[in-house]
């Protein structure tokens, strides 16, 4: 018993680091968007989706190799960042409601255009890294260690973007006050596409990735979504460094809650572990956003 | 002087008549039209249409606050829920367990809008998201109670008969007062007050406004009839599961909200009824049909910004200019 | 003011409006469902019948019922080009109306109502997984035969209250009893066995009964059943659990193939061989996608994916052939879900020479066997579901052994 | 002549805000624009800077026409624009915040001179340059506005309101400085309600009320002025 207690343990930690690292990704991304450009972005879920569908498509139907997969869907949706910010985002920045209806456009177009055309039979995208790290009596994929890896070397340089070159300091600018950039002669548009593209391919990579870890449908970009929305909630959105916090406290719980219970009692669980935290902290563990 | 507050009070009170007038023309033409389609289904959709025109409504009550109430379909959730448990599991009178459930997710609301009264807008609307989602976990995860993900079924029905000519009628009863009561709250000081504490909550804090009280006093206002709308939705459509109250649909309702129009009572009225029947003319092109909405979305927020209800404007001025452009030649 | 009562005047006229266009498919249809069309073949004219398929076309089942569809009008194609039906003495073609139910509860009895009030119909067929309850209630309610394609033993989804509603297969119920008999036959060794499945509220109902056939059949069960979250991102707690249970063999008694196939992977990384045993719709290949081809092996599958078994009966063959023709391409069959009952529809319509509901419902009642496209199915599930209304028929089992599937034999699966 | 402001008028909605407003900067020169709050003061520096659209008139600025320029390109000729409230980035220290006035600059070793520059001539801000902005006391939060101004060497420097929130010995202190900033050729246009500060650097000034240019002139015709007095100092 003790030795699957421990193998249970390993592989617990190893799986809370893996999602943590991953919805970190998402959510920053969402993050980016919300401080930048003062938008909510509802189709974050649906750009992730596309990511994974591009990286699935290049890989098996093209046949090419899975990395350079990676690379193309990266780009491509990087690029469907910079088409989102000129025609979804600007046309009605500042108005909440406007976004939530081009956004719902968005995600029923794609959605069901990625549903329509896709044939029935699960898809998914061949691993990137192959073979089992044994370590005494632990065994884990190799894959995993690598997401984890992945995932901890782009927060890094993404952070290390932020806070160490000119645009990141634009970008802090911006997020800040708004106007008082423009008037520094920051061009907004340009750091807002940017972001745009920034948050867009940290999706397209961790749609990729999590194509392979798990499989591909058109829906996926709604659960994960849930866990995107939780993170911020529980960070305090906007706040950076709430997600990095958020995203290990939720992906640790996803991690180790359905150790104990069953199914959908894990997910209740976890948001009442976060609404209770919610009642004494509204604004979230790092948040700012409260009037008066 | 006095004449003059008099002429202008003729005039007000002419067209208090055509308003009057015209509500009338529209609450007839609501009567009967039972008798015009008597395909049962087609009455089916009006029955629905009625339901999601109170939820639209009063999420637009507590959007004139500034709040963006994203749990508002998890409270229509609630409500049908409540009222689907009490009525088939605790066996209370349909009619009861409706009312009962507008008030248990009006309690709701309150519970939850006090800690969260003080949050500005962008993050009310993710809290408010975030707290759907959990409250219909919450549903979900009650099992047999409540049929857990699968859903619920053979809950009683309001009237014992499988016409849906009574539903529509009291459907139609209910949807009016409804309709009426929130009219009335938006007119009234309550409803200026939720207003300015929209367009300014320093000003309104500094004339003495108690900005906590009136978020909270709109939240369970709006609460109460979504919950309303949920109670009659759950024991006319007989079964009901979470997928249909979830974060999506709560967009949706914010979609109904905006394309009909957020600054006009009637918005989410006419929002609904373009968004909910026009696809399901289209049904026939089964997984194509998604699209039409998606085109009526795009369509309507690119030409008018301020939504349907505008569109009668737009034609006026349009119409102004053309007469007033022939003129000047 | 005055602002406030044009708006209204303008909800009136598109209210009116969008009556106008609402008003038109329901008029339409209002016609007689039968039609009449001359064919050069007959001097007897040919009368066309309408027969509605409730279905999840959009929504998490989307892809898969979009193909189940295509099975069924491959199935009414078939019936219609070997004559039809014969009814009172005149020959009908049979005709498919399709309603989308969005894979929710609600959105399927939106189907169900538009089936039953709008096209006018009087059988249906489907639907799928757990949404059967939603159409149960309203063909009872209306008097309208209704075949489902599976059944997760929802109350009000198939029990003695329902006699209007039959199962066309016995799936789920039925592939279990497919796997269990095959296991005791060929897997002597396994004795304690860990159930999962997903946590959609079938475990009270499903579970319950699932629960009960593995005592059964003598095998002890290892703790309780495990319940996952079919939307979890991560399925590796699940596999976990699985293999803390440290039992024989684990039956996955239902639930698609992500999570299945993410157990299964999760479970071979972590250096587990315990038997892997599937029953559900899937086609068994799809197990090697999710898991990897490694670390697909020592996997029992029973479903009504069909893989090439030899010899299969004449029916069969030219399903298949017609459904690899209408994908383009190469692919498994799926799971006849909704081909079978239209099959059997079709047989009960020229037994019972009627249309009438009650009249075919009381035919079906009392036949014993009926064809299908896997054989001969027995019509049984009195001790299931209190009612004699399930049909039940041979199922192939199918192995995978690094990556390989490979078809092994038909199992009688009888429910009982 | 640096800046010449045609006739513009603007409109929020069906609000007049600006009507038929002209104004003329003299190369060098310090033009402060006086006039009570919501005379339309700082929306005529908002055009200037691109934040809104004028409707109607024009707007000249060495020789070139830039009404309906963006943002960039105005701050990019040299029109520099100190916002009322100062809008700083508080969470940033003083040296991010002076950094992001020279956004537009390419030249690192000229940035790098103008900051020392600047450091010498606010020594406080040299000794708080690691201290975030936001926790700076209002003073110096105006002497970084100001400053950040200066790091996109500005032809023209708009400032609205400097003394808004100071103490009078603060306001006092400004004075040199705006005088400084003079010397060295930029030009300056000067919004303020604090008429004081404003009559005592400036030579030229314009008086607005309700959208419209009431006043104008040089800048002894204010301090003699009744209207003025009446209106601002209180006699």
């Amino acid at each position: 018993m003790a030795e699957s207690t421990i193998l249970l343990i390993v592989a617990t930690i190893v799986n809370a680091l893996v999602l943590s690292s991953m919805y970190i990704l998402l959510a920053l991304g969402f993050t980016f968007l919300f401080n930048i450009m003062g938008i909510l972005n509802f189709a974050h879920g649906v750009i992730y989706m596309i990511g994974a569908y591009i990286c699935f498509y290049m890989a098996t139907v093209v046949g090419i190799n899975q990395w350079l997969a990676l690379l193309i869907s990266v780009a491509v949706v990087g690029l469907f960042g910079i088409f989102m910010e000129r025609f979804i985002f600007r046309p009605f920045f500042g108005n909440i409601n406007s976004i939530i209806v081009v956004c719902i456009g968005l995600i029923t177009v794609l959605v069901n255009a990625v549903a329509i055309s896709q044939p029935y039979n699960v898809q998914v995208t061949p691993a990137f890294v192959q073979g089992i790290l044994k370590v005494g009596i632990v065994s884990l994929s190799w894959q995993r260690i690598v997401f984890f890896l992945i995932g901890v070397s782009l927060l890094i340089l993404v952070l290390l973007f932020i806070n160490k070159t000119k645009q990141g300091l634009q970008m802090r600018a911006v997020a800040q006050d708004l106007e008082g950039a423009i008037l520094q002669g920051i061009n907004v548009h340009f750091v807002s596409a940017l972001a745009c593209v920034i948050a867009c391919a940290l999706a397209a990579t961790a749609g990729s990735l999590m194509g392979s870890y798990l499989s591909l449908t058109p829906y996926m970009g709604n659960d994960i979504m849930i866990k995107v929305l939780e993170i911020l909630v529980l960070g305090g959105i906007g706040s950076i460094n709430g997600v990095l916090f958020a995203g290990l406290i939720v992906g640790t719980l996803d991690a180790v809650l359905p150790i104990w219970l069953s199914g959908t009692a894990t997910q209740a669980i976890m948001m009442l572990i976060i609404i209770v935290i919610l009642l004494f902290k509204p604004q979230g563990l790092f948040g700012k956003e409260v009037r008066a | 002087m006095g004449s003059m507050i008099a002429a202008r009070d003729s005039s007000s009170r002419r067209k208090n008549y055509t308003q009057i007038i015209l509500y009338g023309i529209l609450i007839c033409f609501l009567l009967f039209i039972p008798l015009f389609f008597q395909s049962p289904y087609v009455l089916h959709l009006f029955i629905l249409t009625l339901v999601y025109i109170i939820a639209a409504a009063s999420m637009r009550f507590i959007m004139t606050s500034g709040q963006i109430p994203l749990a508002h379909a998890a409270f229509l959730g609630l409500g049908a829920y409540v009222s689907a448990v009490l009525s088939k599991h605790v066996g209370l009178s349909p009619w009861l367990s409706l009312f009962i459930a507008a008030f248990v997710a009006m309690g709701v609301g309150i519970f939850i809008s006090f800690p969260f009264a003080r949050l500005k807008a962008f993050y009310y609307a993710m809290v408010s998201l975030f707290f759907g989602v959990g409250l219909l976990q919450a549903i979900e995860s009650l099992g047999k109670l409540t049929g857990g993900l699968a859903g619920i079924t053979a809950i009683p029905t309001l009237f014992n008969t499988a016409s849906k000519v009574p539903y529509y009628y009291c459907f139609l009863a209910l949807t009016l007062v409804s309709l009426v009561i929130l009219y009335r709250f938006e007119v009234s000081r309550i409803g200026w007050n939720l207003k300015a504490i929209d367009q300014s909550y320093l000003v309104s804090s500094s004339v003495g406004i108690s900005e906590v009280k009136y978020r909270v006093l709109a939240v369970a206002i709006g609460c109460f009839f979504v919950g309303l709308a949920g109670g009659m939705y759950a024991n006319y459509n007989v079964t009901l599961s979470p997928s249909s109250f979830d974060s999506s649909v709560t967009l949706w309702m914010i979609i109904y909200v905006t394309i009909g129009g957020m600054n006009n009572f009637s918005g989410p009225i006419i929002g609904t009824a373009v968004l909910f029947l026009i696809p399901q003319y289209f049904s026939g092109l089964k997984q194509y049909a998604p699209f039409i909405s998606a085109a009526i979305l795009f369509l309507v927020i690119f030409m008018f910004r301020n939504g349907l209800v505008c569109i009668p404007g737009l034609l006026m001025a349009f119409y102004k200019r053309k007469k007033s452009t022939s003129k000047s030649r | 003011m005055t602002k406030k009562g044009f708006p209204f005047l303008l909800a009136a006229i598109m209210l009116a409006a969008i009556l106008a266009l609402t008003s038109l498919p329901g008029c339409s249809s209002k016609t007689t469902t039968a039609t009449t069309t001359t064919t050069s073949a007959s001097a007897q004219p040919i009368k066309t019948y309408t027969i509605g398929l409730c279905a999840e076309l959009t929504g998490f089942l989307g892809a898969y019922n979009t193909a189940t569809v295509n099975e069924a009008q491959i199935a009414v194609d078939m019936v219609n080009e070997n004559g039809g039906i014969m009814v009172g003495g005149q020959n009908y073609l049979l005709k498919l109306v399709v309603e989308d139910g969005k894979s929710t509860l609600d959105g399927t009895t939106a189907a169900a109502n538009k089936l039953i009030f709008s096209d006018n119909v009087k059988f249906i067929l489907g639907p799928d997984a757990y949404f059967n309850s939603a159409v149960s209630g309203l063909c009872e309610q209306n008097k309208i035969m209704h075949i489902g394609g599976y059944c997760t033993m929802q109350p009000g989804e198939l029990d003695s209250t329902t006699t209007y509603s039959f199962l066309g297969q016995g799936a789920s119920i039925n592939y279990f009893t497919g796997v269990l008999a095959y296991l005791k036959a060929n897997y002597p060794n396994v004795k304690k066995v860990a159930l999962t499945m997903p946590d959609d509220g079938s475990i009270p109902y499903f579970g319950k009964a699932v629960q009960q056939m593995v005592q059964d059949a003598g095998y002890t069960v290892a703790g309780s059943i495990i319940g996952y979250d079919n939307n979890a991102v991560d399925f590796s707690p699940y596999a976990a659990k699985v293999m803390a249970t440290q039992a024989d063999a684990v039956i996955a008694c239902s639930g698609v193939v992500l999570p299945n196939g993410s157990i299964l992977k999760n479970m071979r990384d972590a250096g587990s061989n315990m038997l892997f045993v599937v029953c559900n719709s899937v086609i068994p290949s799809d197990y090697v996608k999710v898991a990897g081809t490694k670390e697909s092996t020592g996997v029992v599958d029973c479903s009504a994916c069909y893989i090439g078994a030899p010899d299969p009966s004449p029916i069969l063959q030219e399903m298949i052939t017609r459904y690899i023709r209408s994908i383009g391409g190469t692919g498994a069959l799926v799971t006849l879900e909704y081909a079978n009952p239209v099959w059997e529809l079709a047989q009960l319509f020229n037994k019972a020479n009627s249309f009438d509901p009650a009249v075919v419902k009381t035919t079906f009642e009392n036949m014993s066997s009926i064809e299908t496209f896997y054989g001969t199915g027995t019509i049984s599930g009195l001790k299931t579901f209190g009612i004699k209304h399930a049909v039940s028929y041979q199922l192939p089992i199918t192995t995978i052994d690094n990556g390989v599937p490979t078809f092994k034999q038909w199992e009688p699966a009888l429910v009982p | 002549m640096i800046l010449s402001i045609k006739n513009i008028s603007l409109y929020y909605g069906k609000a007049m805000a600006l009507d038929n407003v002209s104004i003329e900067i003299e190369d060098g020169s310090v033009v402060t624009m006086i006039g009570a709050n919501g005379a339309g003061k700082s929306t005529v520096l908002r055009a200037l800077s691109g934040l809104v659209k004028i409707n109607s008139g024009e707007i000249w600025f060495s020789g070139k026409r830039i009404d309906g320029t963006s943002p960039t390109n105005i701050v990019k000729m040299g029109i520099v624009h100190v916002p009322e409230g100062r809008r700083l980035f508080p969470a940033l220290s003083v040296m991010s915040n002076l950094e992001l006035g020279a956004s537009l600059r390419k030249d690192k070793a000229g940035i790098k001179k103008d900051m020392n520059e600047i450091f010498e001539h606010f020594p406080r801000l040299l000794e708080r340059r690691n201290q975030s902005a936001g926790t700076l006391s209002g003073g110096e939060q105006q002497m970084v506005a100001i400053a950040r101004g200066l790091m996109a060497k500005p032809k023209l420097l708009l400032l609205d309101e400097p003394s808004l929130g100071l103490s009078p010995i603060m306001v006092d202190e400004l004075v040199p400085i705006i005088k400084n900033i003079n010397q060295t050729g930029v030009s300056v246009l000067l919004v303020e309600q604090n008429i004081g500060l404003a009559l005592r650097v400036a030579t030229k000034g314009y008086a607005l009320q309700v959208g419209k240019v009431v006043m104008q002139g040089d800048i002894e015709l204010f301090k003699s002025s009744d209207i003025v007095k009446r209106a601002y100092l209180g006699d």
